[in-house]
């Protein structure tokens, strides 16, 4: 027996409808990353995170959960938990992050946005007023819940006077790209992912080698945004030399990650056999989507051996503690 | 051995195939542009149409030394004559008669409709023409 | 022994014979034959050096006969027959023959043996030119004048381009008006203009035009003479013949349309349509929907392939591709589609051969919602009536053999083409026919149009399935044939024809009973009945050959003293 | 034996576009998933009606991952993903009643 979809699914639609979230934090959560960044508010230009960073230590921790119960008795009672959510959200209770873990992430952030700052780009955050994109609803089809909260992400927008949106994922990157112009009229923001900005941006090349690492391509970025070369070419700015598994590029192979809310099971099984190719040379893994960082990692042996690409420039670059430490501003 | 056994089916038996200039010559032809195989003991001369292979020429090939004559026609696909297998079988049939008179086995004559792309049944046609003379 | 001057030329090919064949020991060997005065090998003997080569030693050995050792004549023949003409020979005092395709090639692993095959082959080539002589091609007047044989789309646009080229034109029309069956046709692909528009604008043009004359009601019952100058008798409904003479005949008589048996895909049962009948229904509905027996139309399903590529080969079997209907019955839909919205059309169909720029046709059709299911050769649907519907089952290939039921208001048979019965003409006319009933054209590639009976052309569906541009792809080459035949004033002919020995013949008529073509008489020659042939008429087939007991008749290049030399020289041992 | 139910096809987002499916199975060929039916069978039993196939494929249709492997190699162009979403769409609205 599988997992009811149909009360899954159910949660993360009253949540988006409900709490603007498909996962919903608190703003403090959200914007906690950006402590002492001292980046200023609104502006034409904003870096927008969308969520998507910092769910991930929920989400996985959760997955987990509902892996555990993907044959259980708990199943059951799904349908209730359905019922129960629309007063109190019940995802928080699923899940419970480590400290570690929420600072891996936010460290994440942080590195994006000194990276930015480095390579000269002026831009501003929402802070608070920030909204996740709906990404996840998009994905199983529930349109009608996904048009209202798209015309309130619009609103923030506009309300901000925001003219071009510098994104730090491929999720949230096709959403604003592309997503939100078919399903909202006259939606003309100009949106960038972080790292075609810095791509063209004036960036120091790194001035010693920083050995090789295995690039895991995301298929949003490769195969609906085409977003290929960036990356990669930002690596080798950054002194690494890179690597790529047999299926990379447009023809990259997917994590697992967008079924793990669903079927958890059968995305880590996925995510085992990614890892499986990427591992062949023995180097480390950059990925550079936060739920292919987070499914690889499960699947992997431990922490160090998946990055997110904005680990491996932070450290390559910004001459500030790598990966494993925390990024301080 | 083996070069033996090649070498003796090359020479025998002999087979003189008539083949037609529209349309069984070509097919013929395309048996060796295709490459395949077929013993050296096969000859064949191109006639406008296989109703005028005279039952006296089939007489004077075995006469002379072959040990067979294959007639290599058009069929239904014949541009002269659209009764041109009637006429062609009237032909054989005649001409089996006459080889009886002359002391031939009548098997040693045979007749198959060749089409232009008939290169494979063409070979085919030769090889059980060839074992069906040998056990004559 | 001979006083002949033959040249042996052997090639090499280029290692295509020459890997296989020992060409020297060939030559040594040929040199030898009884005539042979001059035997040389080359590497390439078709290159324009080696042609002048052998023109040289042609003209200072004063040959009188050369053998090409080669390639197939096919690609060949005519390029050393002009070289022979160059260096001053008549060209059918040289023979070709055929060492690569019907020896090198196919024995590649005995060269030995194949090398020995070489020398006979050649052998016998040198025995048929010893025994062969010049010959005169037969050149014949002709006629500025063609008949054309049927008046729908094909006749009509070939009357009208030989009248644009100065040729005066007979069009013999057996209905009463001309036109065809594509006078009856609705909006047609690509143009989108209607099959009656399309008539209308050639009737008028040639209904004007003074070089074209039109007889409807009309039979040809009769024809004598041949290439250049035909007679031809017509005869009208009312039984008045006139006669004609032309130097060509077009015939364009076109296809008929297969009509199912009752029951064949519930054939009979109401609502069971052929695609002919679905169009009329479609041209006589209004705009905003479709109704047939006074209900809206709203589920249709066509099946393909009826009366196309159906039974075995046998004689009168559809095994042929029909190659309009596919796109007929897509362009159908489309236009369905435009009537009445929302439809549901599925298609069921062996092969989609919507080829060419057609297939464009079929992406439109996709993309509008019309439906593809391929069914299995050997699994056709089935279609039954139930409840005052239609029911047509049917196994999806595509879906993995998914049996699937589609209830239809309309159920369309996608109907192909056969040929018209033509008996009459054809014994007329003395046309073969292929076994599916329509006409024989030469070679489809080599010798398209053109039949065996010198002037005599066919043009349109009445050579095979067409659809109307084919079709008049198809009369155009007729007309540039048979003005090409006609524009010069005459024609020159192989003279591969029959020759009558008056020694020997005593007029039996056994010959000319055997002859195909009436083209065997008699005549009275040095005080005795003899046969004598009409070279115009003869087809060189050589049926007269085994016909005669006294072997008085001969086909020129195949005489018994030709043939039977050969034999001998294929049959002697090399040494 | 199922029967072609034309209620069905047009309650499918209009949309929902496979018409250019040539059947060909690059998609099942590249599927990181190995989903047998998916996409081109499926895709046809939606154009064809046969809505019980739907149904019976609800798990496959959920556990697509919108990689668009098959969808970014389809010669056809078919917009894969796009189909598979618009069904999840219909499953969401017509079955669990979400979304409205």
């Amino acid at each position: 027996m599988s997992l009811p979809k149909k009360a899954i699914l159910g949660i993360l639609t009253d949540n988006l409808l409900n709490r603007g979230s498909v996962l919903p934090l608190s703003d403090r959560t959200a914007i906690q990353w950006s402590d002492g960044l001292d980046i200023p508010r609104g502006g034409e230009t904003v870096l927008y995170t969308g969520h998507m960073y910092q769910i991930m230590p929920y989400l996985g921790t959760m997955a987990n959960r509902m892996k555990a119960m993907e044959n259980s008795w708990i199943t059951k009672f799904m349908n209730l938990g359905r019922f129960v959510n629309r007063f109190i959200n019940v995802s928080r209770f699923m899940a419970f992050p480590g400290k570690n873990e929420k600072q891996t992430y936010n460290n994440i952030l942080r590195a994006i946005a000194l990276l930015l700052r480095k390579g000269g780009v002026k831009y501003g955050y929402l802070y608070e007023d920030e909204l996740y994109s709906g990404a996840l609803i998009y994905d199983q089809g529930v349109d009608m819940a996904l048009a209202n909260h798209a015309r309130r992400v619009r609103r923030v927008f506009e309300d901000h006077g925001v003219r071009k949106v510098i994104t730090v994922d491929p999720h949230t990157t096709n959403m604003l790209r592309h997503v939100y112009p078919e399903i909202l009229e006259d939606f003309d923001l100009e949106v960038q992912s972080y790292l075609e900005v810095l791509a063209d941006a004036d960036l120091e090349n790194a001035e010693k080698s920083n050995g090789e690492v295995m690039i895991h391509d995301s298929c949003v970025y490769a195969r609906y945004e085409g977003v290929i070369e960036q990356p990669r070419y930002l690596l080798r700015r950054a002194g690494f030399t890179v690597k790529s598994p047999e299926l990379s590029g447009a023809l990259t192979h997917c994590c697992g990650g967008p079924i793990e809310s669903l079927f958890p099971s059968r995305a880590h099984e996925i995510a085992a056999k990614r890892m499986e190719q990427l591992r062949t040379m023995g180097d480390p893994i950059a990925a550079m989507c936060p739920i292919c960082l987070v499914n690889l990692k499960q699947a992997g042996k431990n922490n160090d051996e998946v990055g997110d690409i904005a680990e491996f420039l932070a450290r390559a670059l910004l001459e500030v503690p790598g990966p494993k430490e925390r990024v301080t501003a | 051995m083996t070069d033996m056994v090649e070498s003796d089916k090359n020479t025998r038996p002999s087979i003189l195939v008539f083949a037609t200039n529209n349309i069984s010559d070509p097919g013929i032809d395309l048996a060796g542009s295709s490459h395949m195989a077929y013993p050296t003991s096969v000859k064949v001369i191109a006639v406008p149409c296989s109703s005028g292979i005279d039952p006296r020429w089939v007489l004077h090939a075995l006469t002379a030394g072959f040990d067979g004559v294959f007639i290599a026609a058009d069929g239904t696909d014949c541009a002269y004559l659209p009764n041109c297998t009637e006429r062609t079988g009237q032909l054989v049939k005649q001409a089996q008669q006459l080889l009886e008179k002359n002391g031939h086995d009548p098997r040693r004559l045979k007749m198959a409709a060749i089409c232009s792309v008939c290169a494979e049944s063409f070979v085919a046609h030769i090889e059980s023409f060839q074992k069906a003379l040998s056990n004559m | 022994m001979t006083d002949r001057r033959i040249g042996a030329f052997i090639c090499g090919c280029g290692g295509n014979i020459s890997d296989y064949v020992d060409i020297e020991k060939v030559r040594d060997e040929v040199e030898k034959e009884p005539g042979v005065v001059v035997a040389r090998t080359a590497m390439f003997t078709c290159s324009d050096a080696t042609q002048r080569e052998i023109i040289d030693i042609i003209r200072e050995q004063e040959l009188d006969g050369i053998v090409v050792a080669s390639c197939s004549p096919k690609l060949h023949l005519n390029t050393f027959r002009a070289m022979a003409r160059r260096a001053g020979l008549n060209q059918y005092v040289y023979n070709q023959v055929n060492i690569r395709e019907q020896c090198s090639w196919t024995h590649t692993h005995d060269m030995e043996h194949a090398t020995d095959k070489a020398i006979r082959l050649i052998r016998a080539g040198i025995a048929r030119t010893l025994m062969g002589h010049p010959l005169e091609m037969i050149r014949v007047k002709t006629i500025p004048r063609v008949l054309i044989i049927g008046a729908g789309i094909s006749g009509l646009q070939a009357a009208r381009l030989l009248s644009t080229m100065g040729i005066e034109v007979h069009l013999v029309e057996s209905a009463p008006e001309v036109g065809g069956q594509v006078a009856s046709w609705g909006p047609l692909f690509p143009s989108g203009r209607s099959g009656k528009e399309l008539v209308q604008t050639l009737t008028s043009m040639i209904e004007k035009d003074d070089r074209i004359h039109i007889h409807t009601s009309s039979q040809v019952v009769e024809k004598t003479g041949n290439v250049g100058e035909f007679d031809i008798s017509i005869q009208s409904s009312d039984g008045k013949r006139t006669s004609i003479k032309a130097g060509a005949i077009i015939v364009a008589t076109g296809f008929q349309r297969y009509k199912p048996p009752q029951g064949e895909f519930g054939y009979g049962l109401p609502g069971v349509l052929t695609l002919d009948e679905f169009r009329d229904v479609l041209d006589n509905s209004d705009s905003g929907s479709i109704r047939y027996n006074g209900r809206d139309i709203k589920n249709i399903s066509y099946i393909y392939c009826v009366g196309s590529r159906q039974g075995s080969n046998d004689e009168g079997s559809h095994s042929y591709c029909s190659r309009y209907c596919c796109t007929a019955a897509v362009h159908t839909a489309l236009l369905a589609g435009e009537k009445q919205n929302p439809l549901h059309q599925y298609h069921l169909f062996r092969d989609m051969r919507t080829y060419g720029k057609q297939e464009l046709l079929y992406e439109e059709a996709l993309q509008k919602g019309s439906l593809f299911l391929k069914f299995p050769d050997e699994e056709p649907p089935s279609v039954k009536a139930s409840n005052g519907h239609l029911e047509v089952a049917l196994k999806d290939q595509l879906t993995g053999g998914e049996e699937i039921n589609i209830g239809s208001d309309l159920v369309v048979l996608v109907t192909g083409m056969e040929a018209r019965p033509n008996r009459e003409l054809i014994d007329v006319l003395k046309l073969p026919v292929g076994k599916d009933g329509f006409f024989n054209e030469i070679h489809c590639k080599l010798r398209p149009v053109e039949t065996v009976m010198d002037g005599i052309l066919i043009a349109g569906s009445a050579q095979g399935p067409k659809n109307v541009h084919e079709s008049t792809i198809s009369s155009m080459a007729a007309v540039a044939k048979s003005a090409g035949l006609l524009m010069k004033g005459y024609v020159d002919l192989e003279p591969f024809v029959a020759v009558v020995d008056p020694d020997l013949c005593e007029w039996c008529d056994d010959c000319s009973n055997a002859c195909p073509y009436d083209a065997i008489g008699k005549i009275e020659k040095g005080g005795k009945a003899i046969a004598q042939v009409t070279t115009a008429i003869c087809k060189g087939c050589g049926t007269c050959v085994p016909a005669c007991e006294k072997l008085a008749i001969n086909v020129e290049g195949y005489t018994h003293k030709q043939i039977t030399n050969m034999i001998d020289a294929l049959a002697k041992e090399v040494v | 034996m199922t029967t072609v139910n034309t209620v069905f096809i047009e309650s499918i987002d209009p949309r929902f576009d496979a018409a250019a499916c040539m059947n060909c199975g690059v998609c099942t060929a590249l599927c990181p998933l190995e989903i047998i039916p998916l996409p081109r069978m499926l895709f046809r039993e939606v154009m064809l009606g046969l809505e019980d196939k739907i149904i019976e494929n609800e798990d496959t249709i959920y556990s697509c991952l919108l990689c668009k492997m098959c969808e970014a190699n389809c010669p056809a162009g078919v917009p894969i993903a796009e189909n598979i979403r618009l069904l999840r769409n219909y499953i969401n609205s017509a079955l669990y009643g979400l979304g409205r």
